[in-house]
Order: structure tokens, then C-alpha cells, then sequence
């Protein structure tokens, strides 16, 4: 089985990013399956970055710690990864920056020849590590062409230069035709909201997901899309909700500091049953933490954030067709049952590069807004058997459209009675059930070779990927609940069912899917958990699994 | 259609001898003056912050989002941003759009979003039973200041001059027909209006006599002479005891918000299609 | 045994507020235990305000139904509690103002004869009150003259007046002399933040809490102590974090929508491990919701509240007492572990007036900040055995004392190294665990009446004394966490011993606690929930109980 | 004390010619100052909120808080609350002040809190890789905005000046010794200072020919005139190309807001005879 995993370092300013994304295309046209994992700090130039970008032939989503290419652009991209290198790890290097073994490179020169600026680095690298790793030329100039249309006679001579600087170390043998879009998870986000029928995102730049608002912000040139950064977090909630109000489908992008600030808003969406989609991508906490690392330790927080109790939908996808599938289902959830709904991501998710699977992405069916008919006069909340009155948006003639953030009767006037309080507080709960209704029609728990297994690993989110390589080591299963609130208690039984050995992945401290299986009565005994910051990698969870006794 | 009254049934709860009366009557009427110039009553959004000047969206028989505290200006502005077609109106509190949310009054004027800001400006928190708010005097003696507010409080208009507004007045609900008729030109006004109507609170503030006292109305001021305009304002600290003027002190017509917000062109395929091409992009 | 009832009922402005609290007064000088419930709504003038006055000989918190004396200024106050009447109510009224049957009294000619301010008027309901019930005249002028010192004489020439105006109806014994002080639960938490040293409070108005804001800035007249009501609810939590980093003991005060706008503050505080006291006032939500009315729904969110993990303290106090005991304790834990602290109430704990035992007030041991020997360089988080690291305040000679949000190393300088990560996440951990063992050497878990019971009420917060009344006529138990976090596990297990049957008893939907405990493998089979922001009468709690299988 | 060089043994991590280095250096002289002025160094406490700008919490080896984004200068004000004889200063950027936090920014003015606030005000979100902030030019195409900022600047002189603020000045990254004097100046002031630095960010927004070509430095204007600082404010809009002044243009002295938070008299009994007096009352 063909397997390979190129680690490509330099400083922050170097392109470390597009370099590890031209590798993952040139695997992606020699047929493989692709993944890229993305290591930088919070800084702009300088430091260290670096990606490792993974080919293999089954779907992977995962980064290795064994390397088997290294491409140096910076002593540290040597010196801080000795660890991960083996006798049979094929080093390139730019030798005007590295003293390294391996092959040097001497980029600073074949650039100064051709006259060209310090970015094209990058293409003269992709050409070495080709040759290195016999990619013929011509897949070199497919990728290059593609990627970089806009300079690609002059990326290709510098290409061309790297491609003839070194000799062939180790062959990747081609194992197939070009294989699938490589996107990001953000990505992927963005276009299963686009499929779902968004009209707006509105968002503040935050780690993991400022990449999701500027692939919006571009994007509203070729949909019919309203992309605003506003002056807040508060700002961007608040906007939101009033183009929900005004009958646009809109959602929110942030991280876990901007969350807070929405929260209040939030409740306010669950209140007054404005529908809208949070784009809710963790990093490592607590407060500003690592900013560009990652974590899972807001389960908790968005299953309870807001004051005051209201049906609310999580969804937390693992992969990026789940990303775009849900985030789909999200949007047309929400707007359906009129009830806030958040995606919640995390940085390797969102900035982890994929192979897509396009099969696999749906499209789901976008069921249109529930269209009860208006009977008599408009009441913005009319009391219906499942709790969802019908939604309509001003302007709509010869009525009033009233929400409130108050306690309120059918009409959205302001009630301080008891009983009204009651009926309305009671028509949310079975708004509640409607939406565990809609969810419950859908496959809300992946399990993966838990047949025959009498362990498997329970995840959420982006650990899903590491968890399915991992425990096929190991013959383990997998499990993932999707949905996390409702939560698909019934469908996480049966799956279940007759795996005695649960142990639950998860990056944070005591597993917080772990606790709410608990609350749901599904003893869940060990937690393996990460707290630094970084993904597991294959290696690392293969060897924690081990551990368990 | 029905000459309708605006008033809905919901029972009335300020104070007897309260400023906010007025501003109903007045508001009601610029309403009404709006539609006999054509302007479909279904296309006027209230937007209310939280505090007594807030029910306001409970007592008008018109579209209205009863938000939260401080954040009339931005769900006014998604409202807007919507449907640019809609007339949108914020009934703000002085503690609503001057302390918990002033950020957001600041960017309405900066981005001159087509939306008017009314602040009930009765320089207390009335509906938490009388604090200090960023208007009220210094060494002002409320609930959470009993021995004097500590602060000065700041020029609400000139902070409006300051962040590029295009529309701001002053009134007060001492005076009926003053307000009813700049609050329907600020309705008319394309782009950001702010009107600060200085608001009797019967209860926990009644300076009438102050603002009786004080009180006059602007004439022979140039609204588009922006220096005129800050020299007015100024005249009155809403601290000291000096002459307060009434009227639109600032008019200028600017590109407003939506406006910059390009329509998109006809996208030449359907949703899915343009995914499909983005994705064959990246393949 | 004598337990008696009194509804005052009036329009907002009629200080019904301040008539049911004389009549407490009235109670306490007969030697009763007293408790009084206010009910208005969120309006300023007008409406109509009740207050429910009780008596009793053995310590209450919670209203009856049944009443036995109406003092109505307001024919609403005859028409909407009809339903509470029996022949044997005493009903008091006033005849300018009421069609009552009953015993009515000419306030407005009164008041007019001696050209007193309508204010007076309850000091005329006052005395008729006294009279109907054989309440001394002396009594009553003992209750005027301290309460309403300043305007003492022509309030008892009003007084007079009322009772002289009416017959004895139905005689109140006295049965002791003096008992307690009457404060209300904002009071008793101010006066335990206090107790434990508070330096600073800020705070934006918010019911239920706004009283605790006036009580303190009052009392910053006579304790060295600095309150401060700033722009918003942001700029609260952070002038108080910078208050604390600067070595004054500071606490802030909310409700749900203003914590909401704290939460990121609060990661902050975890984060950096600054102590801060919030006190978190519920009221019925979602959203605006009933600003006035109560509730027990941010048990899950306060729990969960802000980005990432870390230690936080959240305590619950159902009585008085406690909440002065332990908003002492949490002040005096937050500094000595570093650590955010919750002080959990609602409405109905905030502004319920209690007689308060001050014998079961503590006092606590104010424990001093721990103050481990700085050796050497002083560095803010430096790695200790237990996690806590020495607090100093600046100015420090020599030393530069960094707090940080980012992660980060001992001298607080920004990581993000994996390894020093992973340290500090353990570092926070470790002082979890040294406050949880501050906490287990407390009596956090409170029970009542269960050796004997068979089946005992779970219960947290305020609905503790009226579980405890209600539990009595059952014969069952009542158990009350009233540490939330670290979550007191092992006494809770202990003292559920024995008791096989256990009803939560919660103003939520599903059980908060509830759920909680199931997460810590604690099963609760039965919840009983009050969701319309009514606190549970007695006699509704009673029936409530009778209809559990 | 031995000459301290104030710098920690940090990583710095600033892009090659940005101008955050100009300002960490101006701070330290000014600093330096102060200390031969006779402040002790552990009096001073830098705050700084998150960004490029705030890692100067790292790099400097004096008392700091490292808060988050846009919140310097409410834990400012509560440090120096806290504890008058501190010099607080605040290191915030324009995506921090001017955005996320402007409301902080207009009532740390307001109440004249003696706090000092500089803005490194590159007119970009740095650390969040190039967005547009309330001071980048109007079309600025950011990430976020990549068909043009759809929004006009607003001056934040303006706005300070609005607020009540009593010390307003402006220098820029270009003017190494300028800087150093202006930040020494608003240290030295009592009561609010608030200081806007013109810095370049050499990534995403490097307009350092911009500044030097029109920036020049005020002379013949008095600090004391209110108009005149309102003027000189207004001749740059940060908006067009016209002259860009740099020094101090507005400058009163009132009194600061700890100063109107009496000093409590020694208390006549210890908090627990307090309290115990306080419920005798309640009895
Ligand atoms: C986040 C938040 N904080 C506090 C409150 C409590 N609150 C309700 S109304 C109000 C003040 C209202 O004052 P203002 O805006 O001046 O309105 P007014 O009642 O004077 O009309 C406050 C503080 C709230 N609802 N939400
Ligand atoms: C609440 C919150 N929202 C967003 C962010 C992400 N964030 C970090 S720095 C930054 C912008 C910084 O811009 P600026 O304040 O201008 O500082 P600069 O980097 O330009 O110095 C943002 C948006 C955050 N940390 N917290
Ligand atoms: S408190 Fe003041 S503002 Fe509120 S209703 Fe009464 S008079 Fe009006
Ligand atoms: S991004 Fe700009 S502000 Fe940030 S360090 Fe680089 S040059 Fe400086
Ligand atoms: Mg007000
Ligand atoms: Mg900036």
C-alpha cells in the first residue's frame, strides 16, 4: 500500500501553506487521496511553519509522524523534525538557507538567474521534489497551470530549474488519474451553506475560520451573497439575526472568544425563534490561548450557551463531505425549524486540506421552508401542534411582524402572565421535538467497522478521520454522533449495542462527549485525551490505544 | 386601506406624565406621514432596544424587532442590508445606545446606513429604577451612584458630528409638534439620521423645567454648514445650564451603506452549478 | 402552630415593596420567622405588585398559597388573588380606591386631612393591619420609627389613623420578642462578600441583581470599598479583572444577558488565572424573557461558560444564611486557588426578604491568601506541586508581574510549545484539584430529614427552603448541592446512601441538576418543573409531590 | 538599580520593517524616562489587547497584562482604580481600539481615567492576516473585503476630541525621536492621553511614502485651543491624500476619574462590627 508523507518547512512568509497544497495536488493528479495538515504559530513572517502533506490510496484525513520527504526551507525544518526522519527520509533542501544532508537546492540563485521574486521558491521546490520522487514534468505543469494560472510561464522555468537541480531518490508510482477537488474543511463549510441556500455570512476575522469569510467575501462575487465584517462580534450576531428577520438565510462565523460575545444573541435567536447558523471553529483555550492550534472543548459550552433553555441544533462534522453535508442540513434545519443551529468545527477541520469525495456530499434535499398556510390574521407566533409557527417576513401586507425578545404571546406582544409563558415555553419544547423529528430521519451516527469489533472509538468533529486510521490498526471500531444536540440518543444505543468496550478520542481533558453519553446513561470508561494544542497523529493514537488497558 | 390607528392593545405601562407618550404620538404621526406620501405601512420596521422607551415596540401596530439591550443599530442594519427597501427605525434608550451599545450607534453613522436612530434621551436607565447614564449630570445621585455620578457625561450630538453622520437633531418630548415634524424628516433622509430627543422621565429625571426654561428652536442655522453645526451643539454641555436647541443641526446626503453593497449581476448559472465549477477549480 | 399570610397587593409606585417588608417587621417584632415574596412586573408605575408576607415559628423561605390577611390599594389585588381567599381571610382595603368586601379604610381622606404625601398611605394600611390582627400600637411604632426613621412622627400620626379606622378581626399572638435581622438575599450575599474582604464591586444594572448594586454602592460609605458602574457589562468584567490583577479582591454582579457579555472575560480569567467573583442572578429567559420573574436555567451554562477548560468554583446558596456563608467562601477560594467563582442565585433568593440566623452565618474562617515564599526570581505562573502559584500585585521591587491570555510559560511570556502547553493545562488541573479539596472539607452538600426518608428531594438554590417545607408534610428528605463545581461527587454519593427514591425538584424543564448528576453516574428518576418564572408555593409543590408515582 | 534594557529574552516575532519595532523602542525611551523622572519601573503596568501591536505585553520587561481583543482599556482603568500610584499604560491596536473595543476607548475618555492609550494604528488587522479597519481608506481590498471596503473611515482624532478627551496627539512609526517624545508627553499628563500612531505595517499595509510624503510636524498651534485642534484634526481624513500632521494637538487638564472616587475615611469599626451594625438596623 502506497503510503507517503511530505513534511515542507520554512519561515511564515515563505508560502509553507501553498507549497504543501502544490504537493497535495500533484499526488491528487497521480491519482492518490490526499490530506494536509497545516502547523503554523500566530505570527506573520518569520518563525516556523510547516505542513505535512499525506498521499495514500483509501481516504485519509490524518497526518503521520514519519516523513518520508523533506523539503527544507529553513534550518528549524531540519532541526525541530529530526525525530520524525528515518535513514530512508529523502531530504531537499534550499541550500543557501540549510545546512542539511540530503540534496540542496540553490533556490536564491536559480531565482536571481531568472530574474525571479523570492515566492516562486516554492515552484523551484516542487520541481526538485518531483524529480526526486519521479512525478514526470508534465504533472508538474498540469498543477502549476492550474494553480497558479496567473504566473505559470515563469513558475514552470523555475519549476523546471528545481526539477533538473537533483537526481530521483524514491518513486511514487502513479495509481491513477486525477482524483478528487481538494478543499479545505472551510471550504467545504462555505459551499454546503452556498447549497443550502445562504443569502448572507456575516462574520469578524477569528482563527480557525477568518478563511472561511474571505472564501465567502470572494465567493459573493459569483453568488447572490451579502458578505459583511462588521465592527464586532456583538455587531455580526445582531446583523445577522436582523437579515434573518428580513428573510435572508444567514450564518455567522467565529471562533470560541467571538462566541461569547454572540451568546447573548444567541439566546435571543432561541427566544424569539429567529433561525441562524453558527460557524463555530475551536482553537486551543482557555482565552486567546494558541490561536492557530486546535482543540475540542466547546462541546459543553455550545450545548449550554445563552441563558435560559431553547431548542437549539450542534452539529459537529468530521470530514469535509460531512462538513458540506451538514452544513447544508444546518441551514435548511434551522430555517426549517426556526431554532439557532451551530457547526462546530475546529482548526484542524477547517484548515486541514481534503481530498473531497463528491459522491458522498449529498446533496442532500434542501426541503424548503416549512409553508404552513396563513389562516386568517398573521401571528408571528401562533401556536401549532409541532411548536413551528409559520415564518413570514416583512413586508407582508396588512400585517404586523412582531418578535421579542421579551416573553410574548401569538402576536409578539409582551406577556408577563404565567400561563402564556407556560404555552410558550411548551410550544419551543416541541419545536424541540420537531427538530429531533427532522433529525432523527437522518443517519446522525457514523459507525464504522463495529460489526465485528468489540472495541471501538467514540469521537466527535475532526477526530474522526485518526480515529478510523488509528483503530483499523487495531481492529477497532469507530462511532460518531454528528448531531450533538438533539442529541440521537436512541440511534447512539443501537449502535452501540453490542460493543462492550467503549473508549472515547477526544481533545480535551476529561472527554465531553464523553460526559453527556453519561448524562444519556451510555457508560462510556476511558477517555483518551490531547491537551497541547496539536491533532493526534496516527502514530500518537495507535500508541495511546495501545496503552488502554 | 383603512385609516388604522397604529395602536396596538397591548396595555400601556409608563408612567403617568412620561416623555415617552409624546414621543408615541409624535412617531405615530411621522409614521402616518410617510404613508399618505406612499409608503406602504407594511414596509416600516421598528427596532427597540430594552428599557421603558422599548415597548414602544409593543404599543405600535407596525413590523417591529424587540431586541436587546443596546443593539437596535445593528439588527437595523441587517434589516436593512436585507431588503433595502424597507423604511427602518430605531427607538434606542440613552443607556441602550450610549453605554451598553454605543460602538454600534458610532459605525451606523460611519457606515451611514439608511436607518433613523431615535434615542429616548431621558438621561437615566428608567425601566432598572434610575441609574446614571453617559448624559446624565455629573454628581448626578442615582441607584447606583448615591453619592454622585463620577463622570461628566458626553455630547451625544457632537460625538454623532464627529463620526460622520449625516442627519443630526435634537428634540424633546416637551415639544409635540417640533418632534413629530424632525422625526419625519429624519425618516425621509436617505442615509444614517439621528435624532436625540431629550425625554421627560416622570419619574426618576424630570428636568420639563429645565428643558421649558432652556428650550429653543433652531432658526436661521444653515443645517449643511458643518462647523455651524458643531458650534450649536456644543452650546449646551448637558451638564451646565445653557440655552438648548431644538431642530437639525447637520443634513448632508452621502452614499449610503446598501448602496455600496454592489447588487450582484444575474449569476450565469444556478447555485449548484457555480459549486460545481468551484470544486472542478480545485480539482 | 401559628402561620400566617399576608397579601399586600397595589400598583408598581404604591410601595407595596416597602408595606410588605413593614409588616415582616411587624412579625418580627412578635417574635416570628419571617419571608416575603415580591411579584412585579417589569414596569415602573401602575401594573400591579404583590407581595406575600409570612409568619411562622420555625424558620420558612417560600410563600403560601392560602391568605389569611389581604391589604389590597388595588381593586386588582381583590380580583386577581380571589382564588386564594377562603371566608376566613381578612381582607383590608382601600376604600377610595377598592370595591372590596371587608373592612375599608378612607386613605386618601386620611392622608389629605394631615397633608401627607400619598407615599404615607401604607403606613395607614399599616396600622389597620395591626389593628385587625391585635398587633400592639407600640409595635408599630416600634417598626416606624426604626424603619422609617426620618419621617417617623407623621408616619405614626398615619398610622394611628389606620387603626383607628378599623376592628380587630382575627388575633395575631405575639410569641416572642424580637428575632431576627430581615435582609433580603442580594443583602446577605453583599454582606458575605463583605465578610470575605471585598475591596470592589462593578456591576451594570440587571434584575435580580441591580439591589446588590445599590446596596453596595450605599454601603461604600462605610467599608473601605469601591464600586463602579461602567459602560457595559464587557467593560465590567474587565475593570474588574484589572481591579484583581492590581490585588483588590473584586466582584461583579449579572443576570444571564450581562453574563453572557462576561463570558469571554471570564475564559480570561481562567485562563490567567485571575480571581473574580461573579454573581449571577437568574430570571426567567430565554432571552429578555420575564426580566423580573425567576428561574434555574444557567446551572448547564454557567458550568460550560467561556472558551476552553479550566478550574472554576460555582456555589448555589438556597437560604440566607448561606448565601452570606459561602458568597464569603467563594470570594476568599477564588483567591486562594486563582480561580473564577460563581455565585449562583435567582430572583426569588436576590429579592426574597428572610429572617436571617446569624448564628448560621459562620462565620467562615477568612483564610488568608496563600502566601508561598517567593525564592528567587518571582515569576506570576510559576509550576507548583498543588498548581497554585504565588499571587503578588504590582507594584513588586525587581519584578515584572505578567498575566497573559495567550499561553504561556512561568514568567508569563506568550508559547506555544506543545510541551509548556500541556504543563500549564496541568498546572490547571492540579489547582483544580486543590480546590476541590478546599471544597470537600466543607460541608458542600446539605440534607435534610433523609435518615429516616426513603425518598428525598434533590434541589439546589433557592426552591431549598420551600422543597424543605414541602418535603416535611411528605415525610421526605431534602438534599441540596450546594457547591455546583468542582462537583462535590463523593458527599453527594454519601449522603444519597440509603435513600432509594429521588425527585428533583428544579425551575427548568429537564432537571439541570438532574442531568449533572446522571453525568457523575447518580441516577434521578423524577424531576418536578416549574417553567412559567413563578417560584413553587408551597401548596403547589406539596400537590406536585402527591402526583409523582 | 542597575540600567535595565526593559527588553525580555522574548522571541520577537514582528515581520522584517514593521513599525511596531519604532514604537517598542520609542517606549522603552519613553519609559526610560519616566524612570530618571524618579517612577519606580515597577510602577509602571503596560496593558496590551491581541494583535501584531500587543506582543510588545511579551517583549517588554516591565508589569503587564496580555488581555484580549479590544478590552485594554477597561483592565487599564481598573488597575489604576485599583491603585492610583500606578502609571497605566495601554499598547492597543486599531482593530482592537477602534473596533472591537471603540466604546471602551470613548469612555475611557469621557472619564478621564489617568490612563495613557496608544493605538499602533497600522489602518489593517495584522495579526489576522489583512482586513480592513475602521481607519483604512475606503475600497481598502482586504480578505474580507476584496471588492473594496464598502465603508468610509472615521478620524479618530475627531472622535477623541468628541469624547472629552484632554490630551490628543498623533505620531507614526516613521519619526523614531518624535514618537518617543509624544509617548513620554502622554505618560507625563494627568488624566486621559490617547496617542494615534500612523504605524506602517510592512505586510499588508506599508503606505510609509504616504506618511513621509505628507506627514509633517505641527508648529505654531496651541495645544489649548480646542478649535484649533479640531481644525488641524480635520485637514487628514485618512481618508485622501492631503498633509498628515504629527505632535500634540489637544491638551486640558481635569480632574481624572479616580480622583472623583473619594478616598474612603478610615472606617469607624472593622468590616465585622460593620456588618453587625448594619443588621442591627434590619432588626
Ligand atoms: C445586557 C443587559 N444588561 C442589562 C440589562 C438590564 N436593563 C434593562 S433596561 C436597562 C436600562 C435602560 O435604560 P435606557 O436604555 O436608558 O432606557 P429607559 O428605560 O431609560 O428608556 C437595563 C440596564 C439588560 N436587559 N441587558
Ligand atoms: C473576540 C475576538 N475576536 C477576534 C479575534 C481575532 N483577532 C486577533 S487579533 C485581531 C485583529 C488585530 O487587529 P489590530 O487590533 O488592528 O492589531 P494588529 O494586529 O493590526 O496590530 C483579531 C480580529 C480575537 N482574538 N478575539
Ligand atoms: S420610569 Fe421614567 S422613562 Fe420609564 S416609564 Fe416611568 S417616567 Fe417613563
Ligand atoms: S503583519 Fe504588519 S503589523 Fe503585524 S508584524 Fe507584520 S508588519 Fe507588523
Ligand atoms: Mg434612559
Ligand atoms: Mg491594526
Amino acid at each position: 500500500m502506497n503510503d507517503i508523507s511530505v513534511l515542507t518547512g520554512g519561515r511564515a512568509g515563505d508560502g509553507i501553506n501553498s507549497a504543501g497544497l502544490l504537493i497535495a495536488h500533484l499526488f491528487n493528479q497521480m491519482g492518490y487521496q490526499t490530506y494536509m495538515y497545516f502547523d503554523y504559530p500566530s505570527l506573520i513572517k518569520g518563525g516556523h511553519n510547516f505542513t505535512i502533506t499525506r498521499a495514500a490510496e483509501q481516504k485519509i484525513g490524518a497526518h503521520r509522524d514519519r516523513c518520508d520527504y523533506l523539503l527544507a526551507l529553513s534550518q528549524d525544518s531540519v532541526d525541530l523534525h529530526r525525530h520524525l526522519f528515518s535513514e530512508n527520509t529523502v531530504i531537499l533542501y534550499d541550500s543557501g538557507r540549510v545546512h542539511g544532508e540530503g540534496q540542496g537546492i540553490p533556490v536564491e540563485a536559480i531565482l536571481k538567474a531568472e530574474q525571479a521574486p523570492p515566492v516562486m521558491g516554492n515552484s523551484c521546490i516542487i520541481g526538485a521534489f518531483a524529480k526526486s520522487s519521479g512525478i514526470p514534468f508534465d504533472v508538474v505543469e498540469t498543477v502549476i497551470r492550474r494553480q497558479i494560472p496567473k504566473a505559470a510561464a515563469k513558475n514552470l522555468v523555475i519549476a523546471r530549474k528545481g526539477y533538473e537541480a537533483v537526481r530521483e531518490e524514491r518513486i511514487i508510482p502513479r495509481i491513477g488519474t486525477t482524483c478528487c477537488p481538494l478543499v479545505t474543511g472551510n471550504e467545504a463549510i462555505g459551499l454546503g451553506l452556498l447549497h443550502g441556500g445562504l443569502d448572507a455570512y456575516v462574520a469578524y476575522p477569528m482563527t480557525p475560520t477568518s478563511n472561511l469569510l474571505h472564501f465567502l467575501a470572494r465567493a459573493a462575487r459569483n453568488f447572490p451573497l451579502t458578505v459583511v465584517h462588521p465592527e464586532n462580534e456583538i455587531a455580526v450576531m445582531l446583523m445577522a439575526l436582523g437579515l434573518s428577520y428580513a428573510g435572508k438565510k444567514t450564518a455567522v462565523g467565529t471562533s470560541g472568544g467571538g462566541f461569547c460575545l454572540m451568546t447573548e444573541g444567541f439566546s435571543l435567536a432561541g427566544g424569539s425563534e429567529i433561525p441562524i447558523v453558527v460557524v463555530m471553529g475551536q482553537r486551543t483555550g482557555p482565552s486567546t490561548g494558541l490561536p492557530t492550534y486546535t482543540g475540542q472543548t466547546e462541546l459543553g459550552f455550545v450545548l449550554h450557551a445563552g441563558q435560559g433553555e431553547f431548542p437549539r441544533l450542534v452539529v459537529a462534522p468530521g470530514d469535509p463531505e460531512q462538513a458540506y453535508f451538514w452544513s447544508s442540513i444546518a441551514l435548511t434545519l434551522a430555517w426549517k425549524c426556526q431554532v439557532p443551529a451551530v457547526i462546530l468545527a475546529d482548526k484542524t477541520l477547517c484548515e486541514g486540506t481534503y481530498s473531497l469525495d463528491e459522491k458522498a456530499i449529498g446533496p442532500p434535499e434542501t426541503s424548503d421552508l416549512q409553508q404552513s398556510g396563513i389562516s386568517g390574521q398573521y401571528r408571528r407566533y401562533s401556536i401549532t401542534d409541532n411548536g413551528i409557527s409559520p415564518l413570514q417576513f416583512p413586508p407582508l401586507k396588512d400585517a404586523a411582524i412582531k418578535v421579542n425578545s421579551y416573553a410574548h404571546d401569538e402576536d409578539g406582544i409582551t406577556t408577563e402572565k404565567a400561563d402564556m409563558v407556560r404555552l410558550m415555553t411548551e410550544k419551543r419544547q416541541r419545536k424541540y421535538e420537531a427538530l429531533k423529528g427532522e433529525i432523527d430521519a437522518l443517519e446522525c451516527v457514523k459507525s464504522y467497522g463495529t460489526s465485528s469489533a468489540r472495541t471501538a472509538l467514540l469521537c466527535w468533529g475532526s477526530t474522526l478521520l485518526v480515529c478510523k486510521e488509528a483503530a483499523k490498526r487495531h481492529g477497532f471500531g469507530v462511532i460518531q454522533p454528528v448531531v450533538l444536540s438533539p442529541f440521537p440518543e436512541e440511534q447512539l444505543k443501537s449502535v452501540i449495542e453490542g460493543t462492550p468496550n467503549i473508549i472515547s478520542v477526544e481533545e480535551n481533558t476529561e472527554g465531553q462527549l464523553r460526559l453527556l453519553c453519561h448524562q444519556h446513561g451510555i457508560p462510556v470508561a476511558s477517555h483518551i485525551a490531547k491537551i497541547d494544542g496539536r491533532p493526534f497523529s496516527v502514530e500518537e493514537l495507535d500508541a495511546r490505544l495501545g496503552e488502554v488497558p | 386601506m383603512p385609516e388604522k390607528n397604529l395602536i396596538t392593545g397591548a396595555q400601556n405601562t409608563w408612567c403617568p406624565g412620561c416623555g415617552n407618550f409624546t414621543l408615541q404620538f409624535a412617531l405615530r404621526n411621522a409614521i402616518k406621514g410617510l404613508i399618505a406620501d406612499g409608503v406602504p405601512l407594511e414596509n416600516i420596521v421598528l427596532v427597540t432596544g430594552i428599557g421603558c422607551h422599548a415597548k414602544m415596540g409593543d404599543y405600535l401596530d407596525i413590523n417591529s424587532f424587540y431586541s436587546i439591550h443596546g443593539r437596535t443599530i445593528p439588527v437595523a442594519t441587517g434589516i436593512k442590508l436585507a431588503n433595502p427597501d424597507l423604511t427602518v427605525l430605531c427607538c434606542a434608550g440613552d443607556g441602550d445606545a450610549y453605554a451598553e451599545g454605543l460602538d454600534h450607534l458610532i459605525f451606523g453613522a460611519k457606515r451611514n446606513t439608511d436607518i433613523t436612530v431615535i434615542v429616548h434621551n431621558n438621561r437615566v436607565y428608567g425601566l432598572t429604577t434610575g441609574q446614571y447614564t453617559p448624559t446624565s449630570p455629573l454628581g448626578f445621585r442615582g441607584k447606583s451612584t448615591p453619592q454622585g455620578a463620577p463622570e461628566e457625561p458626553f455630547n451625544p450630538l457632537i460625538l454623532m458630528l464627529a463620526s460622520g453622520a449625516g442627519f443630526v437633531a435634537r428634540s424633546t418630548s416637551r415639544k409635540m409638534p417640533h418632534l413629530s415634524g424632525i422625526i419625519g424628516q429624519a425618516l425621509r433622509h436617505k442615509g444614517f439620521s439621528y435624532v436625540d430627543v431629550l425625554q421627560i422621565c416622570a419619574t426618576y429625571f424630570n428636568v420639563s423645567e429645565l428643558y421649558d426654561r432652556q428650550g429653543y428652536e433652531l432658526s436661521d442655522h444653515d443645517p449643511s454648514d458643518f462647523s455651524a453645526a458643531c458650534a450649536k451643539a456644543e452650546e449646551w454641555d448637558y451638564n451646565s445650564d445653557a440655552p438648548i436647541a431644538f431642530g437639525l443641526f447637520y443634513q448632508e446626503e452621502k452614499t449610503s451603506f446598501e448602496e455600496r453593497f454592489s447588487r450582484h449581476p444575474a449569476s450565469p448559472g444556478s447555485r449548484n452549478e457555480q459549486i460545481r465549477a468551484f470544486l472542478e477549480m480545485k480539482r
